[in-house]
This record gives C-alpha cells, structure tokens and sequence, in this order.
C-alpha cells in the first residue's frame, strides 16, 4: 500500500451536497498543488440512494484511483457497511454528530454547531480541509467560485470559518497525510468529457447537436458553456437521428461539427454513420459508453460497445476510433479527431466510457500551440466536382457557397459531380475511391503506447480508459519484482499490423484487459494480426477497473 | 447577399429527369424554377435539401448546391446548414412518405424551431418510389397492395397541424396550377422564418384515386379577402377536408431560431481556430 | 458452353410490360416441366431506363444464371448494346417489328398484327412461347391465371391466339432449343423473399411490421398476400424504429413476430435489436442488402452488411444469423430462424441480398412436415420470474394473461423477476446468464455445406446467395480437369471452430468468394479460426456474380 | 374477461419507488391505482408499457404484467402487444421527453391508428432523469444548463395536436388534483380506442417554474356544461394556452384499429402452426 498518497471516500444519499463538498475539497486540493483522481459512484436517479465521491491525492503524478480507503466521511449509513471492505487499520472515518454513527475509528464532527443542515457540507469542508492542511484563505476562495452567481455566500462563508476555527482547535485525527507542496503550478482539475469539449474547440470545433444521454451529455453541456466565448452553436434536437443529420447538414455547409452520446443513442444514430460516409462529409461521434444492452446501467461503466462502433452503419466505408485514456488524451485526441474527420471527409469516432467521462484529474493546462486545418477549394472554380476521382480518394472540399457551380453531395451513389447514378462502373470506382481514404487513416494510426520496463515478460493490453489501472498495477507488480508492462491502444482502428505485432510479440506473457464481457479487442487483435491471446482480464459488473482488480486477476489465474 | 448577376430561367438548367411521364412532380419543378427567378436568387444561392423518394429527386434536376441525404431526414440536415451558413437560401424538397412519414418527428421540431428554412411537400398521398404503399396522407379505405383490405388509419393533415401549431408560413399548392403554385413557393422563400408548402401532386402510376381531376374537384382557391394573419379563420381552412383550399393559408413572424445566435451571423461554416489566449480562458474556469 | 440449358433475356422499359411477359413465360415454362433461374435486373424508377428479365431453363437442375443470351426479346433499341457482350454465334434476337431494329440475326416480330401497342408483351408471349414447344392450352391457362380478376382477359386471350396461330405457321429461329420434359411434376416459381415468407409461416409466424424498402419490401407483400389465410397480422409502421418496436411487443405478448428490412432501414433498428436481447423477446429480423452506404443502389444487389448485422446493438448479447444461399434454404431456414429465435428468446437474423430476394427458380413443394415449437409457462404459476437463473441461460417463457403474476421485462438492467436493479452482483450474473445462451446457439449451428469432388484441391469458400454461382463454377472447372468444390455457409454466426477448421484446412487452394469490396467473411474466419484465406474474389459493383466471373477472376490470378 | 375475483387496492402493491420527495410522479401513481381499482381491473389483466425517464419508472412500482422499453418507444411496444393480446387492458406511461420528444413520430401514428391503448403522460415540462434540459413542452425562455439563454423553440401543445387529429379520448388531468385525475384514468380505460391522458406533473428539483402552485394557478376544470363531444369547442378548449383546462377535452367513437382484423380475436398469442394442408395450399399460390 503506497503511503505517499491519500485516499477520501465521502458518502450519501443523492441531494445532500455530496457532489458540491466534493467539488471543493478537490479543487482546492489541486490549487494547493496535489496531483488527484476523482472518481464518482451514483445511481440513475436525483435525490437518496448511496452515492459516493471518492478523492484521491498525491504530490506525484497518479495514473488511477485505488481501492483502499484512508478517510471515510460518512453522511448516510449505508457508508460504512458499503467501504468497510476497503478500510485499513489505519484508516480513519469522520461523520456529522447528527447521524450517530458508532465505530472505534470514528471521529464525530458537529457541523449542526456551525450552521444549519442545509450547509453541513460547507461545515465538514471547513473542517476537512483544515486538517487536510488547507489554509483558510484557499477553501474560502474555492468555495466562493464554486458559488459563482449563486446566493447564500455570506451564510455559506460564516458556517466555513467557524468550521475552520473548530478544526483548528481539534486535534485532527488523521493518519499518515501527504505534506503540502511547496509552490502550485498552474492546474486544471477537469474530467474526461470536459477535456474532450475543449479539444474539440482546440481542434476547430463550430457546431455541436445532442439530444441528452448519460454519461455524454456532460460533453455537450461543457460546450454549452463556451459557446458564447469559442462561437459555436450547441443545440439539443428532438432525437438523435435529428442530432447527427443536423451536425452532417452543419458540416457539409462548412461548420466542423460533432454529436456526442452513448450507446443506445448511437444505435439510432448508424444510418447517419453510413451517411456521413456516403456523403464524404466530416464528422465527429463521441459515444460515452455505459453498460447495456438496451438502457442496461445509466450511470455505470463498461467497454462493450468496440465492435458495434466498429461496424455502425450499413456497406462499406473507411473510419477511424480514437480511444483515449485520460484527459490529457481526451484533449489531444479530440482536436486529433475533428483533423482527421476534416482530412478525411467522413466519420471519425472518440470511444470513451462513463469513468473517463465522469471522473477528474489534475492535469497541466493542455497544450495550444497551432493547429493546422486543412483549406478548402475557394470559388470560381466551373464546374466544381465534390467526388473527383483522385488517388488517394480524397477530393478537394468545397463548401456550398455563392459563386460555386456546384456543391452537391448524394446519399445514392453518384457521379463525381455528386448527382445520383446508376451506372455500374462508376459505382466500383466510387467504392474503390472511398476506401482509398483507409490507406491515408493508416499512415496517421497512433502506435500504440508502451509504459513499464523493457525487459518486463509480462504485458497488460488495453484501449482507452483502462490506461490508469494497468499502469499503476504494472508498476505495482514491477516494484514487486514482476517487471511488467502495458500496452496502451489510444487508437483501436486502423490498426497497423506491421508495428503492432512486434510490440507484442516481444511479451511472454500477454494479458488483454478489457472492460467487456468477451473480449471485443482480443478478438479485433486477432483478426487483424493472427495472434491469439487466451489470457483475458474482463470486469463487466459496471465498475470501472482498479488497479487490485488486475492484481487479484493475475492470482486467480 | 445577391452579388451574381440576375438570374434567367436557362441558369437554373434541363435535366433528364427519371419521372413517370405526366407525373405532377414535373410541373413542381417548373413552378420552383419560375419562383426562384421571381425571386432574383441565382442558382448558387440556392442550397437544395432533400430526403429519398420520387420528390426527393427534384434537386438533381436543377441548377443549386444540393444535399440529398436520407429518406426522412431533410429537415434536420436542413437546420444544420441554415445554422451554419445564413447566407444561403435553403430548401428542403420531399415527398409525403419522407416528410410526414419516416420524418413526422422532425417536422414538428421545425415547426416549433423556425429555422429559415423553406419546405415544399410534394404530397402524392402514396410512396411512390416503392411502388405504391399508403402514405400518412393517403385517404382511408385507399387500397394498395400493402393494404388489401383498405387503409385503417386517420389521415394525417399535415396543413391542419402546421396552422394549429402556429407554424411561420402555411400554404398549399396545386402541382396542376403552376402559375398559382409558383407564387405561393415565392411568398416562401421570401418570408423569414419555416415556411412550408404542402402541394397537392397527382401520382398517375400508383395513385388512381387523388387524379388530376380528383384534386381540380376537391380544391379551390382561398377567398381574395381571406386574412392568412387571422389565426382563428385560419384553423377553419385548414380543417377543411371536403374541399381543399389553396393559398397563403397562415402566416406569423416569430424571429427566426438562428436570430437568437450570435455566431451564426459571422458564420460558423468560416472554420476559426480559437487562439491560444481564448484557451487559456478556458482553461482557467477549470481551476 | 453447356447446350443442356437455355437463357432468354428480355430488354425494355420499365412500364412496357416486361414483368408481365417473363413472369408468364417462365411460369409456364415451370409448369412444363423445366428448371429454371429467373434473374432482374431494374433501375430504381417506376417508368423508363433500361431493364432486364432474364430466364434461364434447362432439364436438368440449374444452380445459377449464366451470362451468355441464347435469345435476346429486344423491346427497346438499348438492349442490342447491352447484349451484344453476351451473344455467341449461335445467339438469336427477336423484336417487335415496330421496333425497327438492324442486326444479322434478327427475326422482327408483327406484334402489332395480333393486337394493340398495350398488349405487345401478351402477343410476344404467344410467339415465343409457341417457338420454345409450349402448348397453346398451357399458355391461355397461364395468362389467365396471372390476368386474375384484372379486365381485359378477352382481349388477351384474342392477341395470344393470334400471335400463337402465327407463330405455328412461321419456321422458328431458335436454335438448341431444350426438349420439353414428358411429365410435369408439380413445381413453384419463387423468389427468395416469397420462400422466406412461406418459411416464416411454417414456422409459426403471427406478426410482422415493416416499414417499405427495396429489397425487403416484397417479403412483406408476400405475407399480405397470405396474412388471411394464415391468420396473421401484417402492418405498415410509421418508420423502422415502430416497425421493430412493434414486433418485440408484439413478440413479448405470444406471437412469433418478425420484420424485415434493408441496411437502411436495418440501421434504424439496431437499437431494437438491443432491446430484444436485453428483454429476452424472441424477434427474427430479415436484412436484404443491397449496395450501400447510405441509399447506395436501392435496386442492386451486395453482401456489404455482414460485419455490421453480427455487431448491431450496443452491448454484449448472442445471435445467430443464418444466410441462406436458396429459395430452399429460404424456406428451411425461415422456419428455424423462428424456432431458434423462440428457443434462445433473443434477436435471430436471415442475412440476404437482392439477387436472392428477387431472383426466381423453380422448386418442389417445401417440406410441410410437422414442426415443433417450444411450449410456454402457462399459469398459474406464482411468482413467475421472467429472467430466472438457469445454466443454460435461457428462462422458462410465460406471456403475459390473466393468472400469472407476473410477467416483466425491463430493458435496463434487472432482476430475475424483471424489476430494473443497480446492483452490481446481480449485473453480473445477468450478463453471464445472457451469455450463456451462445453456447446453446453454438450447439444448433448449421455446418457449412460442401459440394464438389471430395478429392478437390482448389474450394470456393462463400455464403448466402453465392452458391449457385459457386457451384456451377466449381462443376465447370471440375469437368475441365481442374477438381474445384465449394464450401457454403448458410449459417454465418455463430461459428464453431471444431467443424470448420478441419473443413477448411483439407484445401490447398482456399478462395473467399464474397459480394463486397474488403472480404468480411475472410475477416472473420480469421478472427474465429486463425485461418487466413489471402486469396479473396470480390465483387462489389451492384451485380451479383455469375459462375463466369469466378471463372474469369481465377483466370487473373 | 375478468375471471379473477374483484381486486382490493392492496393487489395492486407498494414498492419502493427512485423517486424526490415531493415529486409530481407520486400522485399519479396512486390515482392510477385507485383508477384501476374503480374500473374492476385485476392486476394480472393489467399490462404496463414504458420507456424511460422518472415516468417511466412508475410500471415498476405497482403489481401488473410490465414492458418497460427504451426511451421514446413503448407506443409502437404496445400497439404490437395490443394486436397480439387484445384481452389485456394495456396502458403507456412515460414522461413528455419520452412520448412527445424522442417518440413524436410514434405519438402521431398511434392518435392515427386508434389501437386500444391508454396513454398517460407525465408532463412535467422537463427531462428530469438526466437532470434538467428542457423538453418539447418547456415554456420559451426556461433557462436550463443546456439552454442558458432560455428555450427558443415554441412549446408542444399536447392536448391541442391530439384534438386537432381527432384522437379518440383526450383529457388533461393534474397531479395535484389526484381524485378527478383518476377519474380520468379510469374514463380513459373504459374508452374504446386510442385514449390519451395529458398529465400537468410537477418536477420539484428541476423545475423551478411550473410548480404546484403555478399548475395550480394556471388551470381550471371545465365546465360542468362542458360538451366533450362537440369538435369545435374542443378546439377552442384545447388551444387555451393562459389557462389550461382540466377534464375531458373530447372523445370520438371511432372503431379500434384491432377490429379490422379477425386474426386479433383468435389472438395472434396463441402459437398455432399451419396445417400441411395450409401450407400446400399457399405452395399452390406460386404455380
Ligand atoms: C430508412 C429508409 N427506409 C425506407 C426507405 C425506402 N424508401 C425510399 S423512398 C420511400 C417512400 C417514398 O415515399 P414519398 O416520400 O411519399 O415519396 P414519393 O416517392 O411518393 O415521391 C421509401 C419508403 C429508405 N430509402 N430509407
Ligand atoms: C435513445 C435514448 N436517448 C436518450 C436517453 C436518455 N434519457 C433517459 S430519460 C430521458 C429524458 C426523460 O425525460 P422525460 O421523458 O420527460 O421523463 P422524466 O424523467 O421527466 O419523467 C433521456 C433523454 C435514453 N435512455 N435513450
Ligand atoms: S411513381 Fe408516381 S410520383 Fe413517382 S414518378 Fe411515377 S407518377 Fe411520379
Ligand atoms: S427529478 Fe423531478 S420528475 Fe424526477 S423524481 Fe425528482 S421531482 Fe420527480
Ligand atoms: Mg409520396
Ligand atoms: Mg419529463
């Protein structure tokens, strides 16, 4: 068990400010200069049920939650009985005096002294991060910008300051805290959908249409939010067949756009896939993934929606799937994304899941160096051929506009000058012309990443969000005297068997871990570069992986 | 916005169409052309939206930029454009299988949204393309061969609905009175704001029922004192279903939906990477 | 080129009558006694263009359509050009003398003395059914058997007498002529679509829904045609999305329920899909394809959709796709698709193409003995818990009526008794439950046929609507010395590796002959076996293939 | 059809349910009980269709046979299960994203095809499940997180589209008013054909501005002379937008959609293969 980071479970019932104390005690963490990973564990409904908010913190970088836990604080009663398998000896629990918890570890915190039940989260914050060793002028600062706009700041400041004052005058029964770090960089604590949004902006981003589905909607509302700053339009359509055909319709007149959703909002969603190809029109499709089938666990985790993205949308067309591990790749492989949707003229697809999409990290600010777009055919250019035969089957893009002699795009197969064809040879140079593009998408394929030792013989293969949990359980069996590594996929399809298989060749021992039942990955690996891997690590319950869960894996192997 | 020179008829082309001969789409696309050159709009002004079916294939038979996407979902294609580029005229073309049918769910969301968009129904009260099924607007006990024993269910009066909901612009044409037919498309594209056409259009291989005369019969034209701005006289007209009335029937001038949006006026179809400092703003409300 | 059988191909426009003409000629061609393969090819428009009726007969069983025209039926001036590819020496053309065409061979034919311009096609069929040795008694009863209750059956009847009394007294052109059969056993002319309707029924069909699409639409019609008789209710839905909604309540009350669709239309249902595999309703779902993406080539034909049928649905589920190569096998595998689908309670699809859906042939009455279907929980039966825990996964089915209690189906995720649940444990043995029944799915699968000499080196390895070209390939190079056999999936999914590989291991010479452009097939043996077939001949230009293509890609090798 | 002795409101049972405390969505629960017990309806003859949302929950709170599909969807769900079981008294509850939103297309077909189904909708002007945008019948101007400069659309009028399509029982019913709302349940199962009960469901968490008191404030009962059965008041009626009225708006007779099929009555749920002789009778058909 490393000591050199902390680990905070605060538990409740949805509607009692869970998320609020949590919010506060995470940034002002992060401001102090921690390095954190939030995790968030709710139910699919608005108020009561146990929900926790789980803060992890450390001055070194961390890649990923874990499951023990130093500090529970309690709000309902249904705490104790849900983390007890997660408490250590040394772990520590703290709980409102009103909720009359009775534990030897417990140290009770009379928060109704300090105000009144509606703020008990201002007060546990006050006294929390006084012994977490937040000064008073940064948890008064971060609480009044989480308060923003709203009223109730002088109430909420006083019942803070006395919360403070108590703490300070009790003996904090904490065990075992990280010190504080000397000078705070400049951070963002920022969670996996946020980071998308502002990667896509990065990356041009102009149009945006959602109909809402947990765990994307976060995504959109994030866009919502800049809108007015980055000038871009977000609106919500009446279903998501109108929310992609609105972003194709975006598109093609010129505006980079993107939909974002989850799996059964992505089912309705594949004929616009298909069409989005047909058309050669630009597009970016964030599918969140949750467990399923059908409306499955709204607010769970999974990763079982690879092949379906693989596959959506009907015939034959090139495509690319990005898959990034954390935010700081949420970031960068969104402005990748809308790059490649633009390069490419056609769907490009960000395949997350509800534990990127919800849980946060402290993270530098993201890079903003220049992008390069690509340009458009500007007018007079007579007669204007929106599907030129060309060699790689990338046609110069034109954007419907006065002065072009015409832009026209079909949904039936067509001539280069875009109207509707019925001829036959035409037809087989059109598709050759559209699956040229998978040669271009190849060359731009991201290797995937290795993280561990060289010499390691044992390696833990995994796409997207699975990142954090196999590295630090890597490290851990490496410190162990297991050298082991991982290997990262930030981008399932293309894959490029020539510099895939020799990253994975080179292991003795190849585990695929995959948040999904049977083994969607481990099966595409298969097909693409022949080699089979029959040791598999899958968690399909909703839970997102934890580092002891592989570990755990690896000993009931 | 007109910068091009004033447009004539021979701008907009001649195209082999794949029409049934005597089909009334033939005289839709004649009254469209007359109205755009009414309207001084030079074919690439004009941005042509469409769905699948024999209507849908109007846009390939004239000069414009073209989208011709999927069966049913024109009109949200339609309102991604207007929002991205105001600049050009859009319309949207489809039949009533498209529009009423497959699409019924969008059409209300137009309605209620009010992009700047013009919408003409070519409504043959069967789907043509797939030889002869009912369509939404097909009159009950029509026979087909996907309903032997007649059609069961209430016809959907796409007119009706567009005047209760208070849709921008309502007005129904007549495929076989051109001159009547391309003034109303005109008033259309001219107004701000959804405006929507529904036209009456004979079939002559799959529907022997809505003929030419079947239509001639069951129509007239609206009284020359008829008020379209009089919502109450409106919903009369529009219920009417002996006889069918043709005209402006209702007209309202709610702003147009991309009003409300700043940045649809300096276009968002300029791509405009934001620059570093804008991010770094962004950044920061994450601090 | 076998003399053995005889191809007639009719040009025209669509709106002259050419439907009306092949469908009685090759009616009553089978009701002489002949095999034959009757194959459209048509533009998507209801007048005009230039279409073809081709009808190939012969004595002997045929497998597919060929491409050389023995006699070419001119009605318009395109289809010399089209042809002319395709006529041998011995080839003739006939034409309506009004039609004034020029060629060597050409017998012009005074269609307009036996009757009016409207009724050419009846007049034509009169002769040529004269010249090919059928009965005057035949035709008349054929003709009024199609006419119907239509009018103009006088009329009719005039013409074909008369052109049948010229015709006898004109030396016929043809040459090679087939004999007529000496007694005509009792066959069907079918199509595809029409023998997966009748198979739909033997297989206890009650409900379908469907929303029009080329090339599906006309499954639909076949069973309005005989929805009274059979008792079954068929309805137009107001789009894809109601269409499959409708046949999983429908499905989920009692009724065997399935809807049928093309890749389009399919798209729109994949959330269904999902939803039927989550609440355990028993649904079979017809996708004839047809050249895509998006609209495509509504009125051709392609095995583009495999990859994205076998992944559609968000989630984890089992399905089987059975991909039937024949009317025969329509029917046979109709009918197990609805016992399978009400066995393992879940979505099962019949995977065709437009070639199949629309080609006609001639068949012997399918196989009407008894059938049976799985029994149902009847009540009481206190309380009834729909999604009960058993090994194999699959639950004992009870319908919703008066005396159970009671019977709930959720599509989030539930308890046995349905109830939606966030618990996690419970999760997770659902999934395991729902995954279970692969294995029983596994169990049914059909194995792959194989025709041809068992001592063959070179194997066409295809499925679904490839195998008569397939086979009739693999006999002609096999009778010229070079032993060729096929291999036919009529079951694409699941696959079971203990039967295929050994089958696919036996070859030296493996070809995946496949009706798309980037071999999905050849992918997924890869994926399930490890195999890989390099050498792969595609086709992807809207046509289906004729043994002469795979003669002539070999030959390219 | 009932064969089961009279139930007691305890059959229908008492669950725990996800929903806040003070929620709209209690008070419509209990009036559908009390409705189902009035109209002598066992639970075990009771089928509960839904898609998702808080609404859409409800069919797991009491005892009846259950569909609870996806978002949008549980009316094409029920028509399938009404022609398969025409014995079984099914009802749609879902919220106004689920039937008016996602599932509009299917809200006009179902008024269209007239099954025997009952339709209640739990408008509470609001997606409450995923916490707060606006629905189609959020007032304009409600500021949400995902509409911070206010709604722009125009609003859905439920009641006012489902008069003007003539469905065949129209009622609007308040949560607040439990009693006449179950009045009005139970009138609308008695109804034969397509039934649609309008619900005015407050949201206490998300929204803030049509509470119980504003419902309260901006609704009245119709008169006791009030004449259901006459169109053109209806019409009036139905398109108040101040003040909504309560009660039962208009109802037509129109025959069920099922009864235009004999196969309905055998019921389709009853597996029943066809004889060989059938089946070579059918063979026949394609000689
Ligand atoms: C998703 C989808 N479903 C079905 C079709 C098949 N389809 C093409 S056109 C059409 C109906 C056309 O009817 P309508 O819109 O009235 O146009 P018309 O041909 O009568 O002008 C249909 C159902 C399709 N192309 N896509
Ligand atoms: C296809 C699909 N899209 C989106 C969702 C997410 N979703 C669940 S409930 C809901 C809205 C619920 O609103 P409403 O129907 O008004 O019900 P309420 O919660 O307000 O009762 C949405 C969008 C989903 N489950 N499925
Ligand atoms: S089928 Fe009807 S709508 Fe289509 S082209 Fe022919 S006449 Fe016109
Ligand atoms: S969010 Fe609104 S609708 Fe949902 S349970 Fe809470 S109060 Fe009721
Ligand atoms: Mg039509
Ligand atoms: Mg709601």
């Amino acid at each position: 068990m490393p000591t050199s980071d902390y680990r905070i479970v605060l538990g409740g019932e949805a509607g009692q400010g869970l998320q609020t104390l949590g919010a506060l005690l995470s940034r002002a963490l992060v401001r102090a200069g921690f390095h954190l990973v939030v995790t968030q564990s709710y139910l699919s409904r608005i108020r009561g049920g146990h929900n926790e908010f789980a803060i992890r913190f450390s001055l070194a970088p961390l890649h990923s939650d874990r499951e023990a836990c130093d500090l529970l604080v309690a709000f309902d009663t249904e705490s104790l009985p849900a983390q007890t398998p997660f408490l250590t000896p040394e772990s520590r629990i703290i709980a409102p005096t009103s909720l009359a918890l009775v534990h030897p570890r417990l140290t009770p915190i009379p928060t109704d002294h300090f105000g009144p039940r509606s703020l008990e989260n201002t007060a546990m914050a006050g006294v929390l991060g006084t012994w977490l060793g937040l000064p008073m002028s940064l948890l008064l600062e971060t609480l009044l910008d989480l308060l923003g706009k709203k009223s109730q700041t002088h109430e909420n400041e006083t019942v803070l300051r006395a919360a403070v004052e108590w703490a300070n005058a009790t003996p904090p029964p904490l065990r075992n805290l990280p010190t504080l770090p000397p000078s705070p960089p400049r951070r963002l604590m920022i969670n996996g959908n946020e980071a998308l949004a502002l990667g896509a902006i990065a990356g041009g981003l102009r149009f945006a249409a959602f109909y809402p589905m947990t765990p994307a909607t976060s995504l959109s509302l994030a866009l919502i939010r800049h809108a007015d700053a980055a000038g871009l339009i977000v609106e919500q359509a009446e279903d998501e067949i109108a929310a992609i055909n609105m972003a194709i319709g975006a598109s093609f007149a010129g505006a980079p756009s993107l939909v974002a959703t989850s799996g059964g909002g992505f089912a309705l969603m594949t004929e616009g896939v298909s069409l989005a190809a047909m058309t050669e029109t630009p597009i970016v499709i964030v599918v969140a993934q949750r467990p399923a089938p059908a409306t499955g666990l709204p607010t769970r985790t999974e990763q079982g929606d690879l092949e379906f993205v693989l596959h959506a949308g009907h015939g034959e067309f090139p495509r690319a799937i990005l898959t990034p591990g954390n935010p700081q790749q949420c970031f960068a492989l969104a402005q990748k994304a809308m790059l490649l949707a633009e390069l490419f003229q056609g769907p490009v697809f960000l395949l997350t899941d509800q534990y990127l999409a919800d849980s946060y990290r402290a993270v530098d600010p993201f890079p903003t160096a220049p992008f390069e777009f690509p340009s458009r055919v500007s007018p007079p250019q007579t007669p204007y051929q929106r599907y030129a035969f060309t060699p790689n089957g990338i046609s110069p893009r034109a954007v419907p506009q006065p002065g072009i002699r015409f832009v026209v795009a079909d949904s039936d197969e067509h001539t280069p000058d875009g109207h509707i064809t019925e001829d036959l040879e035409i037809r087989r140079r059109m598709v050759e012309k559209r699956l040229a593009k998978a040669r271009g998408l190849a060359t731009q394929a991201i290797t995937p990443d290795r993280y561990g030792p060289s010499t390691a013989e044992q390696l833990f293969v995994c796409w997207g969000s699975t990142l954090g949990p196999a590295v630090e359980a890597a490290e851990r069996l490496t410190a162990q005297g297991q050298p082991t590594a991982v290997l990262h996929f930030s981008q399932v399809w293309p894959l490029t068997p020539e510099t895939i298989v020799p990253l994975l060749r080179d292991a003795r021992h190849v585990h695929v871990v995959e948040g999904n039942a049977t083994g969607q990955f481990a099966r595409l690996l298969r097909r693409e570069t022949g080699l089979d891997f029959p040791s598999r690590i899958n968690r399909y319950d909703g839970l997102p992986f934890t580092p002891e869960t592989l570990l755990r894996a690896l000993r009931h192997e | 916005m007109n910068e091009s020179p004033a447009p004539a008829l021979a701008d907009y082309g001649q195209y082999e169409t794949a029409w049934c001969p005597g089909c009334g789409n033939f005289h839709i696309l004649k009254a469209l052309k007359q109205a755009l050159l009414e309207a001084q709009l030079p074919p690439d002004h004009v941005l042509l939206v469409s769905g699948i079916g024999q209507a849908a294939k109007t846009p390939h038979y004239l000069n414009a930029h073209v989208f011709n996407g999927l069966h049913g979902r024109a009109l949200p294609v339609a309102t991604g454009i207007a929002l991205a580029n105001p600049e050009l005229e859009i319309i949207v073309e489809s039949g009533d299988g498209c529009v009423y049918g497959e699409g019924g769910n969008h059409f209300l969301a137009a309605i209620r949204r009010n992009v700047n968009v013009t919408l003409l129904v070519h409504d043959n009260q069967v789907y043509g393309l797939t030889k002869g099924q009912a369509s939404p607007t097909s009159l009950p006990g029509t026979v087909t061969k996907a309903q032997p024993h007649g059609v069961f269910s209430a016809p959907f009066n796409p007119v009706g609905i567009a005047v209760a909901m208070r849709a921008n612009f309502v007005a129904r044409g007549f495929s076989g009175e051109p001159e009547g037919l391309s003034a109303l498309i005109r008033q259309a594209l001219m107004h701000p704001g959804f405006s929507f056409v529904e036209i009456l259009q004979p079939c002559v291989s799959f529907n022997k029922i809505n003929t030419f005369k079947w239509y001639k019969d069951h129509s007239f034209p609206l009284p020359p004192d008829y008020d379209p701005t009089d919502w109450s006289s409106a919903m009369k007209m529009a219920f009417e279903s002996d006889r069918l009335p043709l005209g402006v029937l209702w007209m309202d001038h709610r702003p147009p939906f991309e009003s409300h949006f700043p940045a649809v006026h300096e276009g968002l179809w300029k791509v405009r990477l934001p620059s570093p400092a804008l991010l770094e703003t962004l950044f920061d409300s994450y601090r």
